[in-house]
């Protein structure tokens, strides 16, 4: 039997990493396995991606998915300004980004605010457990308010909110998952991939050494038992028509292009949720920050906004292919400069 | 267009012996005044009078209202270093007149505004009022205007009184002001009336002249930062990340004022990229992302800077990833002297970052090398995969030098070992092995790199400053990490073979002294040593351009009988490098050493040399 | 409670020789897999024996399911260092099965889960296999826990094996449970199922035993980030900011645990605050200011950290602010080996920041000192006013030691020159000048200070990392500058006066070479010395605790013929750091060094010094 | 004839500061004259005050105010920790610290959101002006969409808002001014300086030298013709009666009680605004930012939260005031702890 292949034709296998060392159960082992799914579904040639990552636990799981795509291990708290060089070089390429919730809002705050508002063109994905795992369980950033750890004794602060930064923040594509849902996180991460700009994916991502008691926020159990999605989202791509369309009922679903034709359809569940407003992006937020919630879903997405590549006026060829010819300007321009030097 | 020469007008007082082309002028003004284009003015006439000239701004941290001083060298020898010595002042400033008054040297002039009424109370000085007020109302100029024509009352008094070309002044009016009729025209407004007033209402007492010679031809007056900016342009620079900090902004900002000229394809779009990043650790980190991914990438800071990027050099060094770091030194420790030079970061650069590191160092001493370093850097970090340093400070880089014309490229881009899709088809076969990120194949220590973008199946790899074996694999192997570390380490050997070599001056019948310098004080010891040797003491010097150090360095040192490592710091940093590179010679090197934020003085060099050797 | 001595019981076979206390035994498991219990507890119970122990714990970066080894070394000579040599390996991991069946000493001995079906394919060891996961499943333990106590067969297999008590593995398990009944009980009969298991079903055929001593009379075991953590307390520690890194996070951590226990005051408040940080530039920023603002103040860190820090770090050398910064080395460069040892970061601390700096800096060599440094980092920095490095690592922060006990501290607390309401008020009249915050007035260099909540109104000034007066007014001034640079170094001398002596090993007699190293290798250093002597080399030994080097250091250097300076890292550091100290002595120093992460072993430095004396 | 005193006993003299070496005309130099006016109107004895700032102009600032107060000009963008740290050494003291837009929404963005959420107890005022002023004028993350300036060409993004960073990231004070408007400056300050928490205080503060243009949004002319006041705000300590009160119509007034018994009045304007509601500051911040409005006034406050000292279980006293005594446990404990190490 000959094995499956997609539209690039490459296995799933070839989307495939090293074998994992993060531990059994562990929320971010299941964001890897969706992370090789939606690139294999959307026929992705991996050589395409370049994937970035700071320190962590979290941040190590590059390693285990798309081992033909180049990637980046950087510095904790650091990945940001390492892909804005990196993709510069070359705007074909798309950014993979994977951070924690340590990495990205405590020692990495600042730099995760830059990205956003430069919307660098590449998908953030925060796996958020709460705690630093890979030092052992020391509260993280959002850890909720009352959280007790063996250690640690009990959190006092309220926990900062990764998708509020991103939407004040200015960002153009701002989603929050489960890891428990597997099949939510992969329709968001084909939409994210797709989106032109900077998407940022905040998942809820246990931790199953050092934070997943009963009741925690960033447990399996409570969030399995209080995820409650905005909506049911479904990528598709530009080149399908769009026959799921035709299967709802008008003011049933939502539909967003991208910049490639292709479509985000949300479904409408209890609420009607519009992701394109940034009024309703902050309220749902606020709503969703005071009663701790777990509200799941395209928050927020503006499809058209410039990339920080548009903003420099790149070409669309690669710059890190230029050569002597392209970079070294003529000896006759130096003579002109250094005959109005004084 | 003729104006008068009033140099062939300027008669001085019998009995007195002209003193030509060899002094210094101080101004002293408020900052944030304009005085600064005032300055430059008279500089450049002299300039262009072809009279060897530099000059000095001694600038307070803060944007207005301070004491502000300006002192240009005129040197028919050629002897740019600062002096110490002031023999013209000119004050403009009530509130640094006492010192200012001070400072002439006895038998020297003073210039001043005459609306400062504090008394000056020397007799071995010629003094110059000047009408400065009156003068500037009397040009016209609106009064928004008329604080900032006010000090080219000063440059008109002194044309008329040294014997300036008014033609060179307008010549440099118009450079400055980039031939914009009407400032040009209100400013030599101004300038003309008060050399006229002076023509008509002074008497010249003092020995100082300024007489036209043929010793600039050759040459262009420009600044470290603007020639540093600019050969990283003919370095083909693709990638900029940084953030504001004196003294090294003017050097980014060039950079976006140039390269959108230079550097646009044939449909308007840019061939770089020049972010401004939200602090440091983001402009270093954009750097380090961008020459990973192939491009040639930099950027620029100063001492706080380069601090807080101490952990992202690292990782470059560990994941041999090349980045140029310019290092435009002002005066640390901490914020220190924002304004002031120094030469105080040089261990740190050397051995920055925590575990075992060595970094590479370029070190240019005036603005066409910095130019020649700035295409040469991205070249050798390429060349190394690993981050290069270039070590400016600010006399160079926000000073105005007079220099030899920036020179093209005399060799083509080395892009070093880097592949693309083809070359990794045919590696295996060229090589005999497969490749592997971190395989030394070519046994100096230095592997082939791929880049993001390479499409090839087995182009990628993953980097990260952790330890990993030759293929890229994380590995906490005890042989893989020490392997790893003394590879890293033998590309600090490859360097000292591709770094720019020394510059050595020796005395004719050889030396028994040898004085090692490097980077701006270049001026201040080549003065020293003539002085030296007219002292009786002779004396060869060698000016270290890079580190690691050439064997040229080790032949040098062991050459001569006693060596001064002469630097602006306060711990002899180059001499302590030097100790620690030639443990057998040490006892011979001796460290000549202080830092105070001012450039270093012939005379200093000369006394602490002249006191050593007395010993 | 009696419980068999199956010591008694262990017969050799005939003719076979017994080693007694004299092997080390490895254990490679799975990490995140509970064996750190079972293998402190088999280290606990033979140091309760009173036979000389101590393990290191080689682990990876991760939490769970990858290989690591723990190595306990039994040595009745009371030789602590690592030994590349395993006599005993315990291997219960598949995946490193056939490192660890190769890792065995011919002689040796392999135990082994027997669930492993791996070749084993040597004859020159004996072989053990363990019915791990029968003796697990027969505990009654729940599954949950099934692979925590199956770690607990190979404790009871070698207690009956090498003859350990079964009540000191009751005793350590007592302690290790903090006296919980359950688990203590649930370990217990997985340690006796398996010894009784072992009595029955293993034939004693290897020669290693131990018995019992009387040699740890007097120590304690404990590991050097608690000690740091206790001494820190002991001398009043009341702020830390913190940031979590291996391997410095349990010094904080513990510091958590027993502070609020120690320092509660009598209405139940804190008399401290422990804060963790966003990041280390917040950590050091938080330290910094509140030790300007009087408190004990520290930080934690590992290197990582202290690059992040070195801006901070600066400003407290340049703005005279008491802290004290535990570096936990682990490897650099960048994030580089995590969870292992070194000495790489000896230089950075030295130099750290731009500009020129010197920075104190002590360094431990056992749990008891940790403990000690701790409490007198406090003193020394506020004595100098400045920030005062203790530089550990991972060997001596993570690792278990036997160790003598913590000595209460036999000096009172230094505040060093700190002045309140009436001490300014007498302070003119005492001292016949006015206090300014940076006025030398007892000229060592360390002026008077104040802080923030002094109500007198003549107390307060302005701090700043800029150039400053003796008054802490901003000033650009070049002589304010230098004066102000070089009292600031002046305190560097001091520093020379009070940081701890070196520790002086003198061979009878004397002898002609000397070695010096520092903090953790003392062990290996002196096992090596002895090695040395047996094979006719007589060595001196001085092992430096402190920077920078007291006078002891450079009489011991001038009065020996050869010096190798020891130490784990690649360049040399501290041999470079020496070469610049004592340049006069640079050509008889020769630097013995090298990194891969685990802890030096006498081996090596015994092989590295009698390779360069054959030369 | 007698100078003037306050409750204090001291004059209006010993509340200043060395001459300030900034630009004429600055509005960090009348912010420091309302810094003046506020403590000493405040009756506070300025060594109860303790000065902290970054680098930059703005941040010289706080050698111009205060002279007998301590103060600590730090790091560019680390005034925050320095400040969390040194005001725990004394809980009687107020923090009091000055920064600029530069210094706290850019490299200083990660310890501004928290030293926010730690509810340091301190006054914590942005001079913002839209640029870094001490390096000549390059833009910093509050410049406004489109800004054009001389060397730098002109801003694409979107400028950062640092009330709604601070709304968001759990503030208890949150407030913004105009160094044109002196008046309410000077009310806000006295309301900040005795509120117990963080207290920001965005101020809008022009730099004459590279940021002045007529229409830039924060030159003196656009915020003198657009600032629009959402509450007249007067502040009554706590010892007056508030007499004032009275003088109102019922409604027309929002009474805000601190923790020391003293008042904040807001008088209503055109619109209906609560300060102590979250979701209003929210959002009237984000109509703010997206209409470019200059709405002044206090957005946001929280008097109950929990500040830093009362999380760490502080005791009233000061800790740098402990001895030997207080600090090193007794021979007995450290027995204790040996008998108790294996
Ligand atoms: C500068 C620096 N400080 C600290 C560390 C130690 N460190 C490694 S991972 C980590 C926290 C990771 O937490 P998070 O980002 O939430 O990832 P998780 O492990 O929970 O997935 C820390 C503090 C480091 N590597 N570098
Ligand atoms: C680490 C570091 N980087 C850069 C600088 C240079 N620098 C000094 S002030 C400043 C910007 C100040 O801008 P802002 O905070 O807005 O204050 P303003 O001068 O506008 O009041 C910069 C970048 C520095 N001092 N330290
Ligand atoms: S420690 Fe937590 S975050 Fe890390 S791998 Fe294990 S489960 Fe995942
Ligand atoms: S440059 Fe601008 S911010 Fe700085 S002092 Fe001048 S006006 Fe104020
Ligand atoms: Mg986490
Ligand atoms: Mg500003």
């Amino acid at each position: 039997m000959a094995t499956r292949t997609n539209r690039a034709g490459l296995t799933k296998q070839q989307y495939r990493g090293a074998p994992s060392t993060l531990c059994q159960g562990c929320g971010h082992n299941s964001i890897a396995s969706q992370i090789i799914a939606a690139a294999y579904e959307l026929d992705i040639v991996p050589e395409n991606i370049v994937k970035f990552s700071g320190i962590g636990c979290s941040s190590k799981s590059p390693t285990y998915f798309l081992s033909r795509s180049f990637g980046f291990n950087g510095l904790h708290g650091r990945m940001p300004s390492l892909a804005t060089g990196a993709l510069l070089a070359d705007v074909s390429l798309k950014g993979m980004g994977v951070s924690g919730d340590g990495d990205t809002a405590s020692i990495g705050m600042g730099q995760f605010k830059y990205v956003v508002r430069r919307n660098l063109d590449m998908v953030y994905i925060v796996e958020n457990n709460g705690v630093y795992g890979l030092t052992k369980g020391q509260f993280s950033a959002t850890a909720e308010k009352g959280l007790t750890l063996k250690k640690q004794g009990t959190n006092p602060y309220m926990p900062v909110d990764i998708c509020m930064e991103a939407v004040i923040g200015g960002a153009s594509f701002v989603a929050r998952s489960f890891a428990g849902d597997p099949k939510q996180v992969k329709e968001l991460l084909k939409a994210a991939i797709q989106h032109k700009g900077l998407a940022i994916i905040d998942i809820i991502s246990p931790c199953v050494s050092f934070n997943n008691r009963e009741g925690s926020y960033h447990s399996y159990s409570w969030g399995k038992a209080h995820e409650t999605p905005i909506h049911d989202i479904s990528f598709v791509p530009s080149r399908e028509e769009i026959i799921l369309k035709e299967a709802f009922e008008p003011g049933e679903i939502k539909d967003v292009t991208l910049h490639d034709g292709s479509h985000i359809l949300l479904k409408k569940l209890d609420r009607d949720y519009d992701p394109t407003s940034r009024v309703d992006a902050i309220q749902i937020l606020d709503e969703n920050y005071r009663n701790n919630l777990l509200l799941t879903g395209l928050i927020y997405i503006n499809p058209g906004q410039p990339t920080l590549a548009d903003i420099h006026n790149l070409p669309d060829y690669a710059l890190n292919r230029l050569t002597e010819k392209d970079l070294r300007p003529s000896p006759e321009t130096l003579e002109a400069i250094n005959a109005q030097m004084f | 267009m003729t104006t008068a020469q009033p140099s062939e007008k300027l008669a001085l007082p019998e009995g007195v012996e002209p003193i030509i082309n060899d002094f210094s002028i101080t101004v002293g003004t408020v900052n944030g005044s304009g005085s600064q284009t005032s300055n430059t003015t008279l500089m450049r006439a002299i300039f262009k009078m072809g009279v060897p000239v530099e000059g000095k701004n001694l600038f307070p941290s803060n944007i207005q209202g301070l004491p502000t001083w300006f002192t240009i060298r005129v040197s028919k020898d050629g002897y740019l270093a600062r002096r110490e010595e002031h023999e013209i002042v000119v004050a403009m400033n009530p509130a640094s007149f006492a010192r200012d008054v001070a400072d002439v040297l006895p038998g020297g002039v003073l210039f001043y505004d005459d609306s400062i009424r504090l008394a000056i109370g020397r007799d071995d000085i010629t003094v110059y009022p000047m009408p400065v007020k009156k003068l500037a109302k009397a040009s016209g100029a609106p009064s928004s205007l008329r604080n900032y024509v006010a000090n080219m009352v000063y440059v008109g008094v002194l044309a008329q009184m040294l014997g300036i070309d008014l033609d060179k002044i307008r010549f440099a009016l118009d450079f400055h002001f980039k031939g914009k009729e009407k400032p040009i025209a209100l400013n030599m407004g101004v300038v003309e009336a008060a050399a006229q007033w002076a023509a008509e209402n002074l008497e010249k007492k003092d020995p100082y002249m300024v007489a036209p010679m043929d010793k600039t031809e050759g040459y262009i007056m420009t600044d470290g930062n603007v020639a540093a900016a600019l050969g990283s342009i003919y370095g083909g620079v693709q990638f900029v990340g940084w953030y504001p900090i004196t003294p090294a902004s003017s050097l980014a900002e060039t950079l976006n004022e140039y390269l959108p000229k230079l550097r646009k394809d044939k449909d308007g779009k840019h061939t770089f990229a020049v972010v401004q990043a939200e602090d440091e650790l983001a402009a270093i980190g954009m750097a380090i992302g961008a020459g990973w991914a192939g491009l040639r990438s930099m950027t620029s800071t100063s001492g706080p800077g380069v601090s807080l990027m101490t952990e992202f050099i690292g990782l470059a060094y560990a994941a041999e990833v090349p980045v140029v770091i310019w290092n435009v030194a002002r005066v640390g420790p901490s914020t220190g002297l924002p304004t002031r030079t120094g030469q105080g970061d040089l261990t740190m650069l050397f051995f920055l970052g925590h575990g075992d590191t060595n970094n590479a160092i370029l070190i240019p001493a005036n603005p066409t090398e910095a130019f020649e370093f700035g295409w040469k850097a991205f070249d050798i970090a390429e060349r190394l995969q690993a981050p290069v340093f270039v070590l400016s400070d600010l006399d160079l880089g926000m000073n105005q030098w007079m220099t030899k014309p920036f020179q093209y490229p005399d060799q083509p881009m080395d892009r070093g070992k880097i592949l693309w899709e083809d070359d990794l088809e045919t590696f295996a076969e060229k090589f005999k092995m497969e490749w592997g990120r971190y395989v030394d194949v070519d046994g100096d220590g230095i592997p082939y790199r791929t880049v993001p973008g390479n499409r090839h199946p087995r182009s990628a790899y993953f980097t990260r400053g952790t330890g990993h074996d030759d293929y890229a694999r994380y590995s906490e192997d005890p042989e893989n990490w020490e392997h790893l570390q003394n590879r890293i380490k033998q590309k600090f050997q490859v360097a000292r073979e591709l770094m720019p070599l020394p510059v050595v001056y020796e005395t004719e019948g050889g030396a028994e002294i040898g004085l090692i310098g490097f980077g701006t004080t270049e001026d201040a010891i080549l003065e020293a040593r003539d002085q030296l040797m007219a002292a009786g003491i002779p004396t060869d010097f060698m000016r270290v351009r890079s580190l690691p150090c050439s064997h040229h360095l080790d032949d040098f040192v062991k050459n001569h009988k006693r060596v001064y490592v002469v630097e602006l710091n306060r711990d002899g940093q180059l001499h302590q490098i030097l100790t620690m590179h030639l443990p057998g010679q040490a006892e011979k090197m001796v460290s000549v050493a202080h830092i105070d934020g001012l450039p270093m003085t012939a005379r200093w060099v000369r006394e602490q040399i002249m006191a050593q050797e007395a010993k």
